[in-house]
């Protein structure tokens, strides 16, 4: 089969980011600026964003056997795309200071953010892969990037090496799973493991039930869901800000999209096994993120471990997507990661506002008093950590809504038990932070809090708390976007 | 001609990977960790071949041609971090590596 | 006229809103006008009002002002009732709350809460006239409530001294105890009868009710609760005699005269409800007796002049209860207004000795006085005689009602009978113990009195209560339409004589000891039985030791082990175990590549078993 | 349109204040007062309003979330209108009491006052239930920074717990919703929070049960009732004299509210056999909390643990279920909404005075402040169910209506008068009576009340008296709601009776 032109124009968005990757390149090659690397990237991030949601409404198809260029999948590529574009913007003063080579980090985003692209528009295990791996490999690079600074407090090598060998293996598991699939069912395409081509005799529903649960392993790995999790705190806190955002967000939204389609395609939940396995995996996360982070004094280390929790709530609305007819539980978890990404990437947003490669602050003391150094700052970080605490106003809790509603209605008793407990033990390391920012500021470090020095950053965050707010209060438009996308998965 | 059972193949596959996963839990040396990791998506591209070779397709060969650029790519990038790790710590032990707990 | 009735409780309330809100700051001249002349008003109107009220010849007389509150049917509004028993009731109150009143501005002319105190006092007298007045029980309970709080506030008047403190809660507390069953019993009546006006709930009473059915016990029981709360008769007696704490005008006043025959007139009142339960009735009648014989008792071991009077006040509302127990109403209603007379009278004469001594209130640190102060002399002569009911004094005529009634009564009746006159010879001991112990004998003060303590704005009430004391025999209470009692019994003039014999025998007794000095309290005190009854009475037979065993002493106990609130150490079990789970789990993130892994491989072999063999 | 002017107006309000403090810092506190005396003339507009069907006066109902079948409706009947007046007059008390209290970041602590009132305006007018949930948790928000904030010694804890407690039962409350609006769904095929769509949903047995304790137990704390009340007495303890005026006086009446609105008329089968357990649970709060605040030493705690007391005659009355005990919680709630905020603002006004809340350090005061302990006298005397004051009114009629539906309860829970008035007075006597005691603590500023004190507590007193001699000008707005309430769910109690 051959490529038409009329067949690229979906693939728009990826093709313009990959372009922005080589002319960021060569730019380099000609002459090394920062800004203007920096510059290149964002456009061209900007760019493709535009172009996604520009397609979104009227592209439908299936690009090559690989990709499908669907609304769900042009959803996600807007939101990757953005999510990308204000990283990149946290991270230029971030790395402004660093003693070495500063443009190839955008180079690295930039290819990280196709694999993103591959990833959510995959129904295919070989653009699985190929995104994935595109996507884990520049994470190696974002993750260890200030690794030859003498300066950088973190450990980024540490950090890196872990995240390779780990995520590695988690790879081989994924691969392993895939392969049996294959096996079985004859086909790379992500298609139900219940119709077994009738040629040769099945290997038996034992079999496919091992080869799900591999994938979904080795999916978890990367979603950070227990007990594969362990990694996860290590590595948010070893790297470099921009970094741990990136993996955080991009990371984590791009691989679920990946499990939401190959979960529904496979009919993997008509194995009850699977379904226990998923929910223990669940319960397992809720509780261990939890817990873990209950008297953690490290910011990044809170937030990795919340994100544990927050992939375990998202499980739930992917059990119930079994249960519940008609699209809810796929749109529970369509928004609940739209609010994931959303706050995470605010959190860590501020953090990196006031951080840079010399020195991050992380430690929740750093935060004391901000509320009265920086109102601006800490209503923003305030703002996302009670969404991630679910509370109204924000848009947490309308996804925290989504997912009860879900539950609800597949009567998922225990796993809401487990999210209410789960909820209850959260709230209070999130006030803790809260906390900490309310005291007197007397004894606290005085970071850098001046609005002036980074006006973009601070441009983002307020987008970021807009956007917290208003999908908070009014979430209707959102909503309905959701409702029609969500019929592409099902 | 008389071909090999699937499960044989699918079996021997599982063992590779048994044994590169045992490789990763057991091995000091972070470079035998890598090769552990090598042998496990060895394994992965094994069953690859053994699926492609009881459907008859190609999807399966040239998964196992992406596995083994995708190997080398993962070699690459850690045996970076390996010398970056050796002149930090004059030492390939991973657990050196253990500054960040808790 | 008689629509005016709301400004009987409205003058004293002016008053102390006056008083109030001007905090102390007018003149004392001013204040004693206020407080005493509120009181006086409204005992004139009161006079006016019954006048009219007797002149017309009507039964009663209802002035409706508003409707309180309106609930599904439960409907209590702020509505005046009179008729006899609520006249004679309003008229004492108004008439010796005004001479006390009077009295008062002299007593408490050097104390610095004199403003204050006033306040108070009126606030109490437009509480106790609220209690008579009001045609409804809900209204009736208002006054209640009032006049305890009161009582509470005026007995703790001194307030600097904390067992003023102590006395004040107890009476509040105990009284309270009381209260609550009769706000039971209102519920009861209101869940069954559908009013608490008064009259309607009796006239439904005796339409549903036939006599003994037990919801009529059980209503009867519990007003009766109310009632020997307030009139501390058994057994919730125990707050009286710590009540003397608060000014003696205060014990003159409430726990003589008004406040604490506030039972008996409940009672009364519910006539009906009572005589639909007889045996709660009969109850009555032993409550009075038992309570009038063992604070005769008591009293004859007691040395303050005041804890004296306020026994013999308990056992005069003994007789009250012992009265309505045998049905004798209006015989009841009349012993409390004569004994609102003498005993008034003896407080306030006692107020004088206690002044005129400079604060001293122990009998045996008195005597002699009987020149010295010649008022208190008369005063507590006549009041002594009448208390003792001697032939014609006011006490005589009432008390003779009640024996003889009770004699006509079956059942227990000679019980009561012979119990009441053993009473009256008690009575007559320990009446003129204190009388001949302080007035006569040789002087034992530790600073002997100049001259008498007091004005003409003292002695002037004393005098007009001494008459009362002896003439207020032959008032003629308005009481026969209402209850309809006066089918006369008789008894022989023999037993009539001994009757009267009684109590002159037991003033001679104590006579022979504290005037004569014949016999000797110390020879009769020699034997170790008579000191132990002596300590056994005089603690009062030991009622404040049990129930401190009983009530206090557990509730403070309760309270201390409790004080951190068991209930909130489970949510800390819940803090606690999530932090030691926390400790566990933390311990995982050991930090080695090795481990981690390992929970991967672990993990994976787990799930694929789960998996596979299920 | 008015209901959504009277949030709008205390949100908006709020952010100025908040701004104002750039300008002045003594603007926010006028600009805050200001809006919320518009408010409460606003609202007196409503007592004039001719009731529409249903008796409501005042409704707005807006398209929010249709995908949900979620409408932003907010209506008041007599019952939320007087509750409505009781939040804005507390709203003046408490930004009376804050007025010289709360010296820095005022701007911001106006701004959590406001929202507090208007998230509490919210909860008594929102009939979509989500709307209701969503008020339900944005109130506490400011309350928590308030506390956090501006609190005592131990804030940090009390503010979580107090979140803590309120977050986790609500989210029961959320499940419980969603399980009604899902049935509503399986019913009559289509989604919706609307209360009325809601009444009509058919629950029964086990699961009607469940749902109803999901609502029980987020009202029950909220209230608070044993055995959830225990964040109350740190919450009270800790927060800013302001904090607790709100809270005594208002955010414990959205649980009270909650009950009658929500609880039993969505589900009067399950309610009416749940009746005697929560009608138990009264009386042990009741007796329980009663003791328990006679051990304390902490005035504040001591009057926190009488607010559980007095609030489970609320519960009483509401499981009762008739007319005299609706009345009789309802008119609980407004009263000792004034008498406890009153007590409060006395024990905070010691503490600013003598910074000490330690009542075994005090005694004696009577002749140093006279004017605060006649103050303190009223509002004890006024708590412990005083005839000719509200709380007699409130309290009595809750009893007479229990009475009717159990005795044996009630008659345990009438020896509450008892316990009450032994903590009252003892309050009394710790600290105005007595050797006047001064050991412990410097009282160079033990200064009687202030002219601006006397306003507000004179206020509050004649608010009392009004309910307690003239109850009829509150009962007759409540009268009519409760009343329609009781015939809503008469067949269903009918039916329950049977069994």
């Amino acid at each position: 089969m051959n490529i038409t032109l009329a067949d690229l124009i979906p693939l728009l968005p990826l093709l313009i980011t990959t372009g922005t990757v080589v002319i960021a390149m060569t730019v380099i090659g000609v002459k090394r600026s920062y800004t203007l690397t920096a510059g290149i990237t964002i456009a061209g991030l900007l760019i493709a964003t535009l172009s996604a949601a520009y397609l979104m409404p009227s592209t439908n198809e299936q690009v090559t056997p690989l990709m499908i260029v669907d609304q769900y999948s042009l959803f996600f590529t807007v939101l990757t795309c953005a999510t990308a574009m204000f990283i990149a913007v946290f991270s230029f003063p971030y790395l402004a200071n660093l003693d070495d080579h500063k443009e190839e980090y955008y180079l690295l985003l930039g290819i990280a953010t196709i694999g993103a692209i591959v990833m959510v528009s995959s129904n295919h295990f070989v653009s699985t892969i190929l995104g994935l791996e595109t996507l884990s490999m520049s994470l190696y690079g974002m993750v260890a990037y200030p690794v030859h600074s003498e300066k950088s407090a973190k450990f980024p090598l540490e950090a890196s090496v872990k995240y390779l060998v780990l995520s590695a293996a988690a790879s081989g598991i994924l691969l392993f799973g895939i392969a049996l699939i294959y096996a079985q069912t004859g086909t790379l395409e992500f298609a139900s493991v219940l119709n077994v081509a009738t040629a040769t005799p099945g290997l038996g529903a034992g079999f496919s039930i091992a080869a799900l649960i591999l994938v979904f392993i080795g999916i978890a790995f990367k979603l950070s869901l227990a007990p594969f999790h362990m990694w996860t705190p290590d590595v948010y806190e070893g790297s470099p800000l921009p970094a741990t955002t990136y993996l955080a967000t991009i990371g984590k939204a791009a691989m679920f999209v990946v499990l939401l389609r190959f979960i529904e395609a496979s009919d993997a939940l008509v194995f009850d096994s699977v379904i226990l396995v998923i929910s223990l995996v669940a319960t397992a996360s809720i509780l261990a993120g939890n817990l873990l982070a209950l008297l953690q004094d490290n910011l990044k280390r809170i937030l990795a471990y919340s994100s544990i929790a927050h992939m375990g709530y998202l499980l739930i609305a992917l059990v119930a997507s079994y249960f519940v007819e008609g699209s809810i539980s796929v749109e529970a978890v369509t928004f609940y990661l739209v609010a994931y990404v959303i706050m995470s990437a605010g959190a860590f947003g501020v953090a990196s506002v006031v951080s840079s490669s010399e020195q991050e602050f992380d430690s929740i003391d750093d935060y004391k008093g901000l509320f009265w150094r920086s109102p601006w700052l800490a209503a923003v970080f305030t703002g996302m950590l009670l969404s991630l605490a679910g509370i109204p106003l924000t848009v947490g809790f309308i996804g925290k809504f989504y997912i009860f509603f879900a539950g609800v209605e597949a009567a998922l008793w225990v796993l809401l038990a487990v999210l209410v407990i789960g909820s209850g033990v959260g709230l209070y390391y999130y006030l803790r932070i809260v906390y900490s920012m309310l005291k007197s500021a007397d004894d606290a470090h005085n970071f850098n809090v001046a609005v002036g020095k980074n006006l973009s950053s601070h441009a983002v965050l307020a987008i970021l708390f807009l956007l917290l707010v208003v999908l908070g209060v009014y979430p209707t438009p959102v909503v309905s976007i959701i409702e029609t996308i969500s019929t592409y998965i099902l | 001609m008389e071909s090999i059972p699937v499960e044989h193949g699918l079996i021997l596959a599982a063992i590779l990977f048994s044994i590169g996963l045992i490789g990763v839990l057991t091995r000091r040396n972070i470079v035998f960790v890598l090769m552990s990791l090598e042998i496990m998506l060895n394994a992965g591209g094994l069953a690859f071949i053994v699926g492609a070779a009881r459907w008859g397709h190609a999807e399966g060969q040239i998964m196992f041609l992406m596995i083994i650029t995708l190997a080398a790519a993962e070699v690459a990038v850690g045996l970076g971090l390996i010398i970056q790790m050796f002149r930090r710590y004059k030492t390939v032990d991973i657990n050196v590596l253990s500054e960040m707990k808790g | 006229m008689q629509e005016l009735i709301w400004l009987l409780p409205t003058y004293p309330l002016l008053g102390f809103l006056a008083l109030v809100l001007t905090a102390g700051r007018l003149p004392k001249n001013v204040v004693a006008i206020i407080g005493a002349g509120s009181v006086g008003l409204s005992f004139l109107t009161a006079a006016i009002i019954a006048a009219q009220f007797l002149a017309s010849g009507e039964e009663y007389f209802i002035k409706e002002v508003w409707t309180w509150m309106a609930v599904g049917g439960f409907t209590p509004g702020f509505n005046f009732y009179l008729d006899g028993l609520s006249l004679v009731m309003m008229l004492v109150i108004t008439g010796v709350g005004f001479l006390i009143h009077l009295y008062a501005t002299g007593y408490m002319a050097d104390d610095p809460g004199y403003s204050r105190f006033f306040s108070y006092m009126n606030l109490f007298v437009a509480a106790m006239l609220m209690l008579v007045l009001g045609d409804n029980l809900v209204l009736l309970y208002l006054g209640w409530e009032g006049v305890g709080l009161c009582s509470y506030l005026l007995i703790g008047f001194w307030y600097t001294n904390p067992d003023n403190g102590y006395a004040a809660r107890k009476a509040f507390v105990v009284t309270r105890v009381g209260d609550t069953a009769m706000a039971l019993g209102l519920f009861l009546l209101f869940a069954e009868l559908g009013t608490l006006n008064i009259q309607d709930m009796l006239h439904a009473a005796e339409a549903e009710w036939e006599i003994g059915n037990g919801l009529a016990v059980a209503a009867a029981l519990l007003l009766l609760g109310g009632a020997v709360g307030k009139s501390a008769q058994l057994p919730l007696q125990t707050w009286l005699p710590d009540a003397m704490a608060g000014p003696t005008p205060i014990s003159a006043l409430i726990h003589a005269a008004t406040m604490v025959t506030a039972g008996v007139y409940l009672i009364a009142r519910t006539h009906i409800l009572f005589e639909l339960a007889p045996n709660v009735q009969e109850l009555v009648g032993w409550v009075g007796l038992i309570t009038l014989l063992m604070a005769g008792f008591i009293a004859l071991t007691q040395s303050d002049i005041k804890r004296i009077l306020a026994f013999s006040t308990m056992s005069q509302i003994g007789y009250m209860f012992l009265a309505l127990g045998v049905g004798a109403w209006s015989a009841g209603i009349l012993h409390l207004m004569t004994h609102a007379f003498f005993k008034a009278l003896l407080f306030l004469a006692s107020g004088t000795v206690i002044l005129s001594l400079h604060h001293e209130q122990d009998i045996f640190k008195m005597g002699a006085l009987r020149q010295k102060l010649p008022v208190s002399f008369f005063s507590f002569l006549l009041g002594s005689l009448a208390l003792t009911a001697f032939p014609y004094t006011s006490g005589y005529f009432s008390k003779d009602e009640i024996l003889i009634a009770a004699h006509g009564m079956e059942g227990p009746g000679m019980i009561f009978f012979y119990g009441g006159v053993f009473g009256a010879f008690l009575t007559g001991i320990y009446t003129f113990r204190l009388f001949f112990i302080v007035f006569f004998g040789e002087s034992k003060a530790a600073h002997p009195p100049e001259q008498e303590y007091g004005g003409w704005n003292m002695n002037g009430p004393l005098i007009l209560l001494m008459i009362l004391s002896v003439v207020g025999g032959f008032i003629a209470v308005p009481l026969d339409p209402l209850f309809g009692d006066h089918e006369e019994h008789h008894i022989s003039g023999l037993l009539h004589a001994f009757m009267i014999a009684v109590p002159l025998i037991g003033i001679a007794i104590s006579a022979c000891f504290f005037y004569f000095k014949i016999w000797s309290v110390e020879k009769l005190m020699a034997s170790s039985f008579a000191q132990s009854l002596h300590k056994f009475w005089n603690s009062g037979w030991g009622f404040d030791w049990l129930y401190d065993r009983l009530f206090v002493l557990p509730f403070l106990w309760l309270a201390r082990i409790n004080r951190a609130d068991i209930i909130d150490s489970f949510y800390g079990l819940v803090v606690e175990v999530s932090r030691a789970a926390n400790g566990m789990i933390v311990k995982t993130q050991s930090g080695y590549l090795r481990w981690y892994a390992l929970s991967i491989a672990a993990g994976l072999v787990v799930l694929i078993t789960i998996g596979v063999m299920l | 349109m008015i209901l959504l002017w009277l949030i709008s107006i205390l949100f908006i309000g709020g952010i100025i204040a908040w701004l104002s403090e750039r300008i002045n810092p003594n603007y926010p506190r006028l600009i805050a007062l200001v809006t919320v005396l518009l408010d409460l003339l606003l609202m007196f507009s409503l007592l004039g309003a001719e009731p529409g069907d249903g008796g409501w006066v005042a409704s707005v109902d807006a398209g929010w979330i249709p995908r949900f079948g979620i409408s932003f409706y907010l209506a008041a009947d007599g019952l939320s209108v007087l509750l409505l007046l009781l939040t804005a007059f507390l709203g003046v008390i408490a930004i009376g009491s804050a007025w010289d209290e709360i010296k820095e970041q005022a701007g911001f602590f106006y701004f959590n006052l406001l929202w507090t009132l208007a998230g509490v305006l919210g909860v008594f007018t929102a009939l979509d239930l989500f709307l209701f949930f969503f008020f339900w948790e944005v109130m506490l928000i400011p309350m928590y920074f308030i506390i956090a904030i501006w609190g005592h010694e131990n804030k940090n804890y009390a503010a979580m717990k107090f979140f803590i407690f309120t977050q986790v039962t609500g989210m029961l409350m959320l499940i419980s919703i969603l399980l009604l609006a899902y049935f509503h769904y399986v019913q009559y095929g289509a989604l919706s929070f609307n209360y009325h769509d809601l009444l009509a949903v058919q629950t029964a047995g086990r699961l009607e049960m469940w749902i109803m304790l999901g609502f029980f137990i987020a009202f029950t704390t909220k209230l608070p009732s044993v055995p959830f009340h225990s964040w109350l007495p740190d919450a009270h303890s800790q927060a800013p004299t302001a904090g607790s005026v709100i809270l005594a006086g208002i955010l414990l009446k959205t649980g009270a509210y909650g009950l009658i609105r929500f609880a039993v008329p969505l589900f009067p089968e399950a309610s009416m056999s749940f009746a005697p357990v929560a009608m138990t649970l009264a009386a042990i709060s009741i007796l329980y909390c009663a003791k328990v605040a006679f051990a304390q030493a902490d005035i504040k705690r001591l009057i926190a643990y009488t607010s559980v007391s007095h609030m489970g005659f609320v519960t009483l009355g509401v499981y009762a279920w008739n007319e005299q005990a609706l009345q009789g919680a309802v008119m609980t709630m407004l009263a000792h909404g004034l008498s406890a905020a009153a007590l409060f603002m006395l024990a905070g006004g010691l503490q600013h005075r003598i910074h000490t809340r330690n009542m075994t350090d005090m005694g004696g005061f009577w002749a140093k402040v006279p004017r605060m302990a006649v103050v303190a006298l009223f509002f004890s005397v006024a708590a412990l169910g005083m005839p000719g004051l509200g709380n007699f009114i409130g309290e009595f009629l809750a009893l007479l209506g229990a009475f009717q539906a159990n005795i044996t309860l009630t008659v345990i829970s009438a020896f509450g008068l008892i316990f009450a008035s032994v903590y009252s007075l003892w309050v009394i006597q710790k600290v105005f009576q007595g050797e006047y005691a001064n050991a412990e603590f410097d009282d160079s500023h033990l200064s009687d009340l202030t002219r601006r004190e006397m306003v507000y507590f004179g206020a509050m007193m004649i608010g009392l008296i009004w309910m307690g001699m003239y109850p009829q000008s509150f009962l007759e707005l409540s009268q009519p709601v409760l009343v329609e309430l009781i015939n809503s769910t008469e067949s269903a109690i009918a039916a329950v009776v049977q069994n």
